[in-house]
């Protein structure tokens, strides 16, 4: 699988991303400029963290109108796959790839700490790694990271399945205790119809290295090298 | 001339920073408070000096970044 | 205009007799601009003139450093090729007017510092000291400053690894903010500010210029009508976005051969940066004022030499580059404009619409810089603590210090702080005594701490210094690196005071005579003094941040005990409660002298824990620090989420002080095979001592108490969200 | 009553996200765009039935919370 990361300026989880990929993926990702608009023979995108633009108007907003967004528009209706994390998430929404917004956390803190992760659906080609109910450890940093959408959107998420991941308790409950922003319904990541992107809040990224504290990231990635290229 | 674009959240969307703002203005003792809602103003100079036509170029702008439609809505004042 | 005379000198901050020598070097009345100039170039801030004389003595030199302090950073070398950069840099006054915005520019200039000498920034700390929580004020400053460090360091993507925090009623009205940033770069791609290459053009970058920050000083001059408002000197508000652009286009253009010196923009701005550059090249400088990028109309030549605004850096280049970085730089998206070049006059000459502002030579305006040796008063040693009655026993004091301000959780503070962008932080905050973040692509790591025992150094400034010189060592022991060298901030009030000279001039003994004894030179730094309010100065603030390396980031312990291990103190213990947290805390007074430092004990106890630690003998490690032993056991509980059963202390010392003195030098092992330790410390001539075995769910003390550790975190994780709820609801 | 307060940045401090915004604007083709300036509106619900009186209490409001008087300045409108 031939991934690329798109870089934004004020993008900063670049260079994570890229260890994680070239980990499981076995070769280095492209690292693409927000200016490039040929995103040709590539099969993943990715949309890694950080401040876009400095997330000084929302965050993710003026990301999400950059022209290769148009790029990244067309990548996914050929079939291709794009994951968004925390900031790349927010542009998503923001441009519209995937529904409801991120608003501040509720604490109206940025937010650095670990969190649990349920997963939610194991049959997709970022998580068939993991197993249904699952839970995972992973960083989160964010300022924005609480799930947003109309009482209707949440509902066609739930009934279509496209709720990948719930912030849980490490025995899998998903608590208020245990939804570090405010998430609706406890929710930390969302597909979209056809299963090819997946924009989620914490970090995966940051936990593939037993020496950084573990590898429970890990499996997302390996199952993303795995999957088979349309 | 100048457009001012106010965004503030739709109703129905949870507005943590204005439940704080109240919050903390009751603490301070300003107990005859009610609801608090926290937005946006963005103040733009436009070349345009045809107060309509200034007024349609600041719509097309929130309507294109500098509001998010699924969560905010906005007003356009031209002075 | 106003005129220019001595009173407005005195009204910029020169003296008379500073006044008299401006007007010798430039042998007729200076320009405004001129004189503004000089009030900056010989600020305390700039040319370090009542300080200048005891930094001198402090040891700056070893085999791995490679540029010591008068660098924008030091530089060691750390191996594979590598260099570390590295400074810590105060932003007190601001944090207090502003605490979002002082704290945040605080950040942002100290990354400056760094990737102006070709470093990527790999790690931010900051060592922060607050007033009394009591105090109305406390409250907003802490609230303000976690959120300014966080907001910049976040954006920008640089993690924030470390830091310390202390509460205490003489910073109510003077809170400290010391950040600092550690940078990676080639060893041989080092960049310094040493401007060369006459007719070489003068590149400015970054942000406009507006009226930020602006000597306050101005306000005073008739020079402003009625917009005079319109002109006050405003804060300096942070742009971490432009930052991290900065960052990534300074260390594109580095990649290059297109910079012969760069300098960042930092305190008194293009007039500092373009001085000491064209200074220490021994060339001269003319500047074009009209090419500056503005951000406002109407900006004097005065305010453009003096305007603190941020994100901006000034570069030499070689000429036939110029279209090369102008490129870099329009890719993101950020000024770019030659605003000078360098001559052969050796002077600064600042021109601006057609007119002459300034002229000055600059070898008398750097050599001639005011020198002062001020009188110093030495502090009265404080009388020796006498008995201590133990009101609380060993349990009761534990709980209390554990939840008091000093000793609490930081996790509200880290929490906010992200710790792991880059995907290199091996040990994040509250995991191991110092933060060990691996460099990128190699096996190696740094170790990064920050240090200061402010009560310490009240009490016996010297003593103080080199205590938080040695605890900076033995953090950066405890996790099994090799310590190398410091930076420090030298935070003390007015220096026109004999008695705070005097525990200036006291604390630099103790520091030096600690760097030496223990191979730690310093090898940058910074110094803030006038820290007062009304009168009443700071406690005295030496604050310390080390660096060590290890060579395989893999053999870095933390402090998290896990079960079925023995606990072994390394260490000699009289039970020093004089200055201890326990006699604030519990007995209710700050009395006695602070606990000594035996400089030849304390290198070979923590060269013995280090060949330990490499020697993969030793899971967990912690020092012995504030509050004592018992509460340096609880925090390797706590981390570990696992109890321990304790033995009795040694009949001559009594338990109080045994489990809650500060004798410093010591440190917590967990191991396997204690008997081993122990007769290998004994072969070393290390005290040592079985303290007791992990287990359980609870912590039971040598009286056979048992506190849950679930008890033990509700105390410690309580009182830093308690207290900012409060304010906030 | 209602009181809107609108929070600005004083004139002379930098507004980064102000400046962010306009250069956004710029990239979106909006040409005719010059200063952008971002501020706040907080609206507060008043139980106050007087007009000087609940403009006088969002004033203390503002000075004492809402606007960081520093670097901010405020205006009161009351509807
Ligand atoms: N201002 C801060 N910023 C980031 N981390 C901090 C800060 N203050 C404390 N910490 C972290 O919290 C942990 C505990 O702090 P502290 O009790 O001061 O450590 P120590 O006893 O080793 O000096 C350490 O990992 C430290 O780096
Ligand atoms: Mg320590």
């Amino acid at each position: 699988m031939k991934a690329g990361i798109i870089i934004f300026p004020g993008i900063n989880r670049e260079r994570d991303m890229a260890i994680a990929l070239e980990r499981s993926l076995g070769r280095k990702p492209r690292m693409i400029w927000h200016r490039e608009e040929d995103l040709g023979g590539l099969d993943l995108i990715v949309i890694p963290g950080g401040f876009s633009y400095g997330d000084y108007l929302r965050c993710g907003a003026m990301a999400a109108h950059s022209p290769v967004m148009a790029a990244v528009r067309a990548h996914a209706a050929r079939g291709g796959y794009v994951l968004g994390v925390c900031n790349g998430f927010q542009i998503l929404t923001e441009a519209g790839m995937l529904p409801g917004a991120l608003l501040r956390n509720a604490s109206l803190r940025f937010l650095a700490m670990d969190c649990h992760l349920r997963v939610e659906r194991a049959d997709t080609v970022f998580t068939h790694r993991y197993q249904r109910g699952q839970v995972f450890r992973a960083p989160l940093a964010h300022g924005d990271g609480n799930y947003f959408a109309d009482a209707a959107t949440l509902d066609r998420l739930e009934g279509e399945g496209l709720v990948a991941l719930r912030y849980a308790t490490p025995q899998g409950e998903s608590t208020a205790a245990a939804n570090p922003n405010g998430s609706a319904r406890n929710i930390a990541g969302i597909l979209s119809p056809d299963l090819r992107i997946l924009g989620l809040m914490p970090h995966p990224e940051d936990l593939v290295d037993p020496l950084l504290g573990g590898e429970d990231g890990r499996p997302l990635f390996d199952g993303l090298a795995e999957a088979r290229v349309a | 001339m100048k457009a001012v674009v106010t965004v503030m959240l739709k109703p129905g969307v949870l507005d943590p920073q204005g439940k704080a703002i109240g919050q903390a203005l009751q603490h301070l003792g300003f107990d005859n408070v009610g609801e608090v809602r926290a937005g946006k103003r963005i103040e733009l100079d436009l070349t345009e000096t045809d107060p309509a036509r200034a007024r349609a170029q600041a719509e097309e702008m929130a309507r294109k970044l500098l509001a998010n439609t699924v969560i905010e809505r906005f007003e356009i004042a031209v002075e | 205009m106003s005129t220019v005379d001595a009173a407005l000198a005195r009204s910029f901050g020169l003296n008379d007799e500073e006044y008299a020598r401006v007007l010798a070097i430039q042998g007729r009345t200076p320009t405004l601009t001129e004189l503004g100039i000089f009030s900056v170039m010989w600020s305390e801030h700039c040319s370090y003139k009542s300080s200048r004389i005891w930094l001198k003595e402090l040891p700056t030199e070893a085999p791995w450093v490679i540029h010591g302090p008068g660098e924008n950073a030091g530089v060691v070398d750390i191996g594979d090729g590598l260099a570390a950069v590295f400074k810590m840099e105060s932003h007190n006054h601001p944090s207090f007017i502003e605490p979002y915005q002082g704290a945040a520019t605080g950040v942002g200039g100290i990354l400056r510092d760094v990737f102006t000498m070709g470093a990527r920034p790999v790690a931010n700390l900051n060592a922060l000291r607050f007033g009394d929580p009591q105090h109305p004020r406390t409250r907003a400053v802490v609230d303000g400053v976690v959120r300014g460090i966080g907001g910049y360091g976040n954006c920008v993507g640089v993690p924030t690894v470390g830091g310390e925090v202390n509460f205490h009623p003489a910073f109510n009205g003077n809170p400290l903010v010391n950040a600092m940033t550690v940078g990676i770069a080639p060893k041989d791609r080092i960049f310094l500010s040493a401007a060369a290459g006459v007719g070489n053009p003068v590149v400015y970058v970054g942000s406009k210029t507006g009226r930020d920050g602006i000597h306050g000083a101005t306000m005073a001059s008739a020079e402003f009508g009625q917009d005079s408002e319109e002109k006050r000197p405003t804060v300096q508000v942070g742009d971490p976005f432009t930052e991290k652009l900065l960052i990534e286009a300074c260390l594109e253009l580095m990649a290059t051969d297109a910079i012969v010196a760069i300098q960042d923009m930092g305190a008194a701005g293009l007039t500092s940066s373009s001085v000491e550059m064209a200074g220490k090249g021994g060339v001269g400088i003319a500047l074009d004022l009209d090419a500056v990028p503005q951000r406002e109309a109407g900006m004097t030549a005065y305010e453009m030499m003096l305007s603190e605004s941020q994100e901006r850096m000034l570069i030499v280049l070689r000429p036939e580059r110029e279209a090369v970085a102008r490129a870099i730089f329009a890719k993101w998206e950020l000024d770019f404009s030659v605003i000078g070049r360098l001559t052969d006059t050796g002077r600064i000459v600042v021109r601006h619409q057609g007119r002459v502002e300034a002229d000055i030579a600059l070898a008398p305006l750097a050599e001639q810089a005011p020198l002062y040796r001020r009188p110093t008063a030495p502090t009265p040693a404080p009388p020796p603590l006498g008995a201590v009655a133990d009101p609380a026993g060993l349990g009761a004091a534990l709980r209390r210090l554990l939840a008091c301000p000093d000793l609490c959780s930081r996790a509200w503070i880290y929490d906010q702080y992200d710790a792991t962008v880059g995907g290199q932080t091996v040990k994040r905050p509250g995991a191991a005594d110092a933060a060990v973040v691996r460099i990128e692509g190699h096996a190696r790591a740094l170790a990064l701490t920050t240090d200061c025992t402010p009560r310490y150094c009240a009490a016996d400034a010297e003593a103080g210094g080199a205590q938080a010189v040695a605890e900076a060592w033995r953090n950066l022991t405890a996790v099994g690196a090799r310590p190398l060298a410091i930076t420090d901030n030298l935070n003390f009030g007015n220096p026109e005071k004999p008695a705070v000279m005097g525990q200036f001039a006291a604390a630099i003994r103790g520091m030096a005579a600690a760097c030496r004894a223990l191979d730690f030179p310093v090898v940058s730094g910074n110094v803030s003094l006038y820290n007062e309010t009304e009168g009443r100065a700071i406690l005295p603030t030496p604050a310390i941040g080390g660096l060590g390396v290890l060579d395989d980031a893999a053999q870095a312990v933390g402090i998290a005990l896990r079960p079925g291990l023995d606990l072994v103190l390394l260490g000699a213990t009289a039970g020093h409660l004089g200055q201890s947290l326990w006699l604030r805390e519990i007995a209710g007074h700050e009395a006695g002298p602070p606990p000594p430092v035996d400089l030849a004990a304390e290198r070979r106890t923590g060269d013995f824990v280090r060949a330990r630690i490499l020697a993969g003998a030793v899971a967990a490690c912690h020092d012995v620090a504030d509050g004592g032993l018992l509460v340096a056991v609880a925090e390797m509980a706590l981390t570990g989420d696992v109890g321990a059963r304790l033995r009795a202390g040694p009949d001559e010392v009594p338990p109080v002080a045994f489990w809650f003195g500060e004798d410093q030098g010591r440190y917590v092992l967990a191991v396997a095979d204690a008997p081993a330790l122990l007769a290998a410390a004994a072969a070393a001539g290390v005290p040592a001592r079985l303290l007791g075995t992990s287990g359980g769910a609870g912590l039971t003390l040598p009286g056979g108490e048992t506190i849950s550790v679930t008890e033990l975190r509700q105390a410690h994780a309580r009182f830093l969200p308690a207290w900012m709820a409060a304010g906030e609801t």
